[in-house]
C-alpha cells in the first residue's frame, strides 16, 4: 500500500505543534526509517498513519483508505491490514503471551486451526515460545517488546508501524528483531519504523526522515541517524 | 464461523475472569429483582384481599309484602355490576335477628306474629358501583326499602384505589432504582476495562466484536438475576401465604396462582436480559466511541 | 499537617475528576436508603395503624343488677392491661340497641319495661390482652356475663404480629441489598484504580495515605445518599399521608413526628457513613494487600 | 546505604529460575552497571532491592533494613529513602506531569512550598517544565521515560534504581541524562541502573555486574558493556 501524506500539520489543543507542513510518500514494500530527537514528532506521525489521530490541516492516504476521513467500520477494517508495534507496547495484561498474539488474528476471523499454527511460529521466532503462558506483567521488559512485535506481524500485513521496537532490547536480540523485520518486507510490507538506535540505522542502511521540531529536515535513501548520535 | 465461536468464549472468560464481581453483579441483580418482584407480589396481594373484602359487601333491599320474590330475582340480576341474588325469606329474617341480639334474643319471642319483610342480599363486583346499584335498587317500584354498608363501600372503594396508585408508585420507584443500579454495576465494569477496550480497537478488531462480549454478559447476568429472583419469590411467595393464611384465615390470600408467575417471569427474567442488553450497549458504547474518537 | 492537606485534596479529586461516576454512586446509594427508609416509614405506619384499629377494640361486661355501678369502676380499672372503662346504664343501652335495630327500632317498643342490664364499656391496651382480660372480668363475682369480638381481636393481635415480622424482615432485606450495593459500587470503583494505587505504594505513600481518600470518599457519598434520601423522604412522607388521610380518613395514619424522623436521619445518615466507611475499607484493604504482597 | 545481597534467587512458581545464587555488595555512594541480555533477570535483581519481591532463598539487606522480614509500615517507609525509575515508568495516568512528581514528595508529607520548589527544579533540569500540564499519556516516550526519572530523582532519596532509563531517549538526551545520575551519585546517592546502552557504559565507566541467565557472570571495577554488544 502507498503512503501519501501531504501537507499534514498536527497541533495539540493550546498550542503544541507537533507536527507541521510533512510531505512524504512511502511507496509500497519500502523500508523507512524515522529518527529524530524526543518529542520531535516521530509518534505522532505514526498514529496519524494508523489512524489513531486526525491531523489539523492535510491529507494522508494509505492505498485505498483516505485516513481524514474514514468511519469506524473502515477504521477497523483499515487496521487489519496495518501491523503496529507501539512504543508502550499496549498488550493486553489479562491475556497470556500467547492469546495476546492470538487475539490479533481472532479478531480477523480466522479459524483456529490456522491461528494455532501462526501464533505458535511466531512466538517461536521471537524467542517466547516458553513464555507463552505468561502475562505481560510477568515478561521482562524486552519479553514484552518482542511480544508486542510478535502481535504486530503475526498478522502478515500490508504496513508494518514499529514505535521504537528495541528500546528494551541488548544488541544482539536487536539484531534479531532486525532480521525479522527485514525479511517481512523483503516478503512485499512496508515498513515505516521510528528509532533513536543509531547502530542499526547506520548498519541496515534504508530511507530515513528525519523530524525535529515537527517539521521534516531530512528524507535521505540510505540514509545515516545523523548528528545528533553520539558524534 | 469462528468470530461467534471466539465472542462466546470471551463472554465466558468475562464471566468466570473476575468471577467475584460476577456474583456480585449477579446477586445485585436478583435484590433489585427481589425488590421488583416482591413489591410487585405484595401489591398485587393486597388488591385481592381487599377484593375479596369488598366481594363480602352486600346491598341488603327489602321488598314490599305484594311481590313475588322469585320473580323478582331475574331482574335485579340484570342490573348491571351485580354479581349475585340471594333470596332472604321473613322467616331466616328473623331467626339471623335473634342471632344479632344474642344474649337478648328472648325480647324477640315477645313480637308474635313476624313483622320482618322478605328482602334481597345482593353482592355487588366491586365496591365503588355499590352506591350506583343502590339508587337503580331504590327507584324499582318493588323495592321498599335499600340498607347497605354505605360508608365501608367507599372505604374499600378508596382503599382498593390506593393500593392500586401505591403499586404502580412502588413498581415504578423499584424498577428506576433496578435500572440505576443495573447500569451504574455494568458502567463500572466497563469503564475498568477500558483500556483493554481501546486496545482490542487498536490491534483491528469491529466495535461489534468488542462490544458483544459485554452485551452478552448484561444479557446473561441480567437472566441469571431474575431467573434467581422469580425463583426465590413463587418459594417465598407460597412459604409466606401459606404463613399468613394460616395466622389470619379471614385475610384469604390467594396461593400463587400460574398466571401470577408468568407475569412474574416476563417481568423479571424479559426485564433482566433485555435491561442487561441496554446497560451494557450504553455502557459499552460510550467507551468504544472514546477509544475510536482520533486524537 | 501537610499531609492532612492532600489527603482531603484527593478526596476532592476522586469526587470531582469522575463527577458522573459519583453522582450515579450517590443516587444509587440515595435510591438503596429510599427503599430502606420508605419500608421502614411504611412499615412502621401500617403498625400505627393497626394499633389504632386495636385500641378502638372494647370489651363488654353485663353487671348483676345488684351492684352499684360507680363503686365498681376503680376495681375494674385496676386490672391489668385495662386502659380505659366507660360505663354504660340500662338507658343508654336501649338507645343503642333501638340504633343498632335500624328499620326495626319499633319493635323495641313492645318491650315495655327495659330488660337490659348495665355494663361497663372497656378499652385495652394491646388487642393481644383481650383474652386475659375478659378471664379475669369474668372471675369477678359481680360481673354476669362478659361479650368481645373475641375472633376480632385475635385478628388484630395477629395481624399485628404479621406486621412486626413483616416490618423486620423487609428492613433487613432492605438493608443487607444496600449493603451488598455499596459495596459492589464502592468495590468496582476502587478496582478500576487498583493499579494506580499499586503505583501510589510503590513510590513511598503508606496504605493510611493511599486508603484515606477512598475511606472519606465513601463516608461523603454514604454520608450524601443518606441526606438526600431522608430529606426526599420525609417531604414524600408528609405528602403521601396527607393524601391517605383525605382519601382514607378512618385509618388516621399517624403525620411524621419529630422522633421518627431523628431515626430516620439516624438510620440513614449515620447508617450511610458508617456503611460508606466499611464497604471502602473491605473494597480498598485487599488491593493494598495485594499491590503490597511482594511477588 | 550499604546494599548485601547474599546467595539470593528467585524462582518464578513453576519452573522460571530468574535469579541464581547472587553474591553483591554494594557500597554507599557507589555507582553500579547491571547489564545482561534480555531476560537475564536485571530487573528481578532491582525488585529485590524495592521490596517488590522477595526472593526464594537468600538475604538482602539495604542499611538498617532486612528485606527479607519486613511489614507494611517498613516498606513503605523504606521506599521513601529509594527513587526507582521502572522500566515501564508507572506514572500515574490521571495526575499531570508536575502533579506525578508532586505526588511523591507529598507522600512523604512534605509541605507545599517545598514541593513548589523542589518540583519546579527537577521538571527544568529534565527539560519537562513546558509539558507540565499535560497527562502522560499525552507526553512523547521519552518525555515519559525522563517524567519517571523526574519522580524518583525529586525526593533526593539515598539509593536511586534505574531500569534501562534511557530506552526511550536519543543519543543526546540520554547523555544529559547522564549527566544528572552522575551528578545525584556524586552528592552521595547509591545509583543502580540496569541498561543495555553500551555507549553509556563504555563511556562513563563505573562498576559493571553482568547477569546471564540469572547468574552473576562478571563484576568489575570500571568494567566495559561485554561481549553480546555489537562486536
Ligand atoms: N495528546 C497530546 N496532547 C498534547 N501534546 C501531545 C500529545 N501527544 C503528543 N504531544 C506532544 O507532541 C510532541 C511530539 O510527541 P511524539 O510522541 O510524537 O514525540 P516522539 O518523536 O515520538 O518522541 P519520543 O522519541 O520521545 O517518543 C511532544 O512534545 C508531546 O508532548
Ligand atoms: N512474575 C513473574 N512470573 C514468572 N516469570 C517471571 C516473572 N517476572 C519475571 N519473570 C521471568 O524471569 C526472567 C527475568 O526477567 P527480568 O524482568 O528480570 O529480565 P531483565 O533482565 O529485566 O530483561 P529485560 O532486559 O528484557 O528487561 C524473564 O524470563 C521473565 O519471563
Ligand atoms: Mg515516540
Ligand atoms: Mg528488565
Amino acid at each position: 500500500m502507498e503512503i501519501r501524506i501531504s501537507g499534514a500539520s498536527k497541533i495539540f489543543k493550546p498550542d503544541i505543534v507537533a507536527l507541521e507542513d510533512i510531505y512524504i510518500t512511502v511507496r509500497p514494500g519500502e523500508f523507512l526509517y524515522l529518527v529524530g530527537p524526543t518529542g520531535s514528532g516521530k509518534s505522532t506521525l505514526l498514529r496519524l498513519i494508523t489512524g489513531e489521530a486526525r491531523p489539523t490541516r492535510g491529507q494522508i492516504t494509505v492505498g485505498p483508505f483516505n485516513l481524514r476521513k474514514m468511519g469506524w467500520g473502515a477504521l477497523s477494517y483499515y487496521r487489519r491490514y496495518v501491523g503496529v508495534v507501539f512504543q508502550d507496547f499496549k498488550l493486553l495484561p489479562h491475556l497470556t503471551a500467547y492469546e495476546n498474539v492470538a487475539f490479533a488474528l481472532e479478531a480477523m476471523g480466522i479459524p483456529p486451526k490456522e491461528i494455532r499454527v501462526k501464533t505458535g511460529e511466531v512466538l517461536d521466532r521471537l524467542g517466547l515460545w516458553r513464555r507463552r503462558f505468561l502475562h505481560p506483567p510477568q515478561l521482562s521488559g524486552g519479553e514484552q517488546q518482542r511480544l508486542a512485535i510478535a502481535r504486530a506481524v503475526v498478522k502478515s500485513p500490508s504496513l508494518l508501524i514499529a514505535d521504537e521496537p528495541t528500546g528494551n532490547l541488548d544488541a544482539n536480540t536487536a539484531e534479531g528483531i532486525m532480521d525479522i523485520l527485514l525479511s517481512i518486507n523483503a516478503s512485499g510490507t512496508t515498513v515505516i519504523m521510528a528509532t533513536h538506535n543509531q547502530y542499526i540505522v547506520d548498519t541496515y542502511r534504508a530511507r530515513v526522515v528525519e523530524l525535529r521540531m515537527g517539521r521534516m529536515t531530512r528524507d535521505e535513501e540510505k540514509g545515516r541517524y545523523g548528528s545528533y548520535g553520539y558524534n | 464461523m469462528a468470530t461467534i465461536r471466539y465472542i462466546l468464549r470471551d463472554v465466558f472468560r468475562l464471566l468466570f475472569r473476575h468471577w467475584g464481581l460476577t456474583i456480585l453483579t449477579w446477586v445485585t441483580m436478583m435484590a433489585v429483582f427481589l425488590a421488583v418482584g416482591g413489591s410487585f407480589l405484595l401489591t398485587s396481594c393486597a388488591h385481592a384481599v381487599v377484593a375479596k373484602l369488598a366481594g363480602d359487601l352486600t346491598i341488603e333491599a327489602y321488598i314490599a309484602k305484594e311481590f313475588e320474590l322469585e320473580a323478582l330475582k331475574p331482574k335485579i340480576e340484570a342490573i348491571p355490576h351485580v354479581k349475585e341474588v340471594t333470596l332472604v325469606t321473613p322467616e331466616s329474617a328473623l331467626a339471623r335477628l335473634k342471632e344479632l341480639l344474642g344474649e337478648q334474643a328472648q325480647v324477640v319471642e315477645l313480637l308474635g306474629e313476624n313483622p320482618l319483610p322478605p328482602s334481597l342480599v345482593l353482592q355487588v363486583d366491586d365496591a365503588s358501583n355499590a352506591d350506583v346499584v343502590a339508587q337503580t335498587l331504590r327507584s324499582l317500584p318493588e323495592i321498599e326499602d335499600v340498607v347497605y354498608a354505605r360508608e365501608a363501600a367507599n372505604r374499600l372503594a378508596r382503599l382498593n384505589a390506593v393500593i392500586r396508585q401505591l403499586t404502580i408508585g412502588i413498581i415504578a420507584v423499584a424498577i428506576m432504582i433496578g435500572i440505576l443500579i443495573l447500569f451504574n454495576t455494568v458502567r463500572i465494569a466497563v469503564y475498568s476495562r477500558r483500556e483493554e477496550l481501546a486496545v482490542m480497537l487498536k490491534v483491528g478488531a469491529t466495535p461489534t466484536y468488542v462490544a458483544m462480549p459485554f452485551l452478552l454478559q448484561g444479557v446473561i447476568l441480567g437472566g441469571l438475576g431474575g431467573i434467581s429472583a422469580t425463583l426465590i419469590l413463587t418459594r417465598a411467595y407460597t412459604v409466606f401465604v401459606k404463613h399468613i393464611n394460616r395466622l389470619l384465615p379471614f385475610l384469604m390470600v390467594p396461593e400463587g396462582g400460574t398466571e401470577i408467575f408468568i407475569q412474574l417471569v416476563l417481568l423479571l427474567v424479559g426485564g433482566g436480559m433485555a435491561l442487561g442488553w441496554i446497560c451494557s450497549w450504553i455502557a459499552t458504547s460510550r467507551h468504544i466511541r472514546d477509544a475510536l474518537r482520533p486524537l
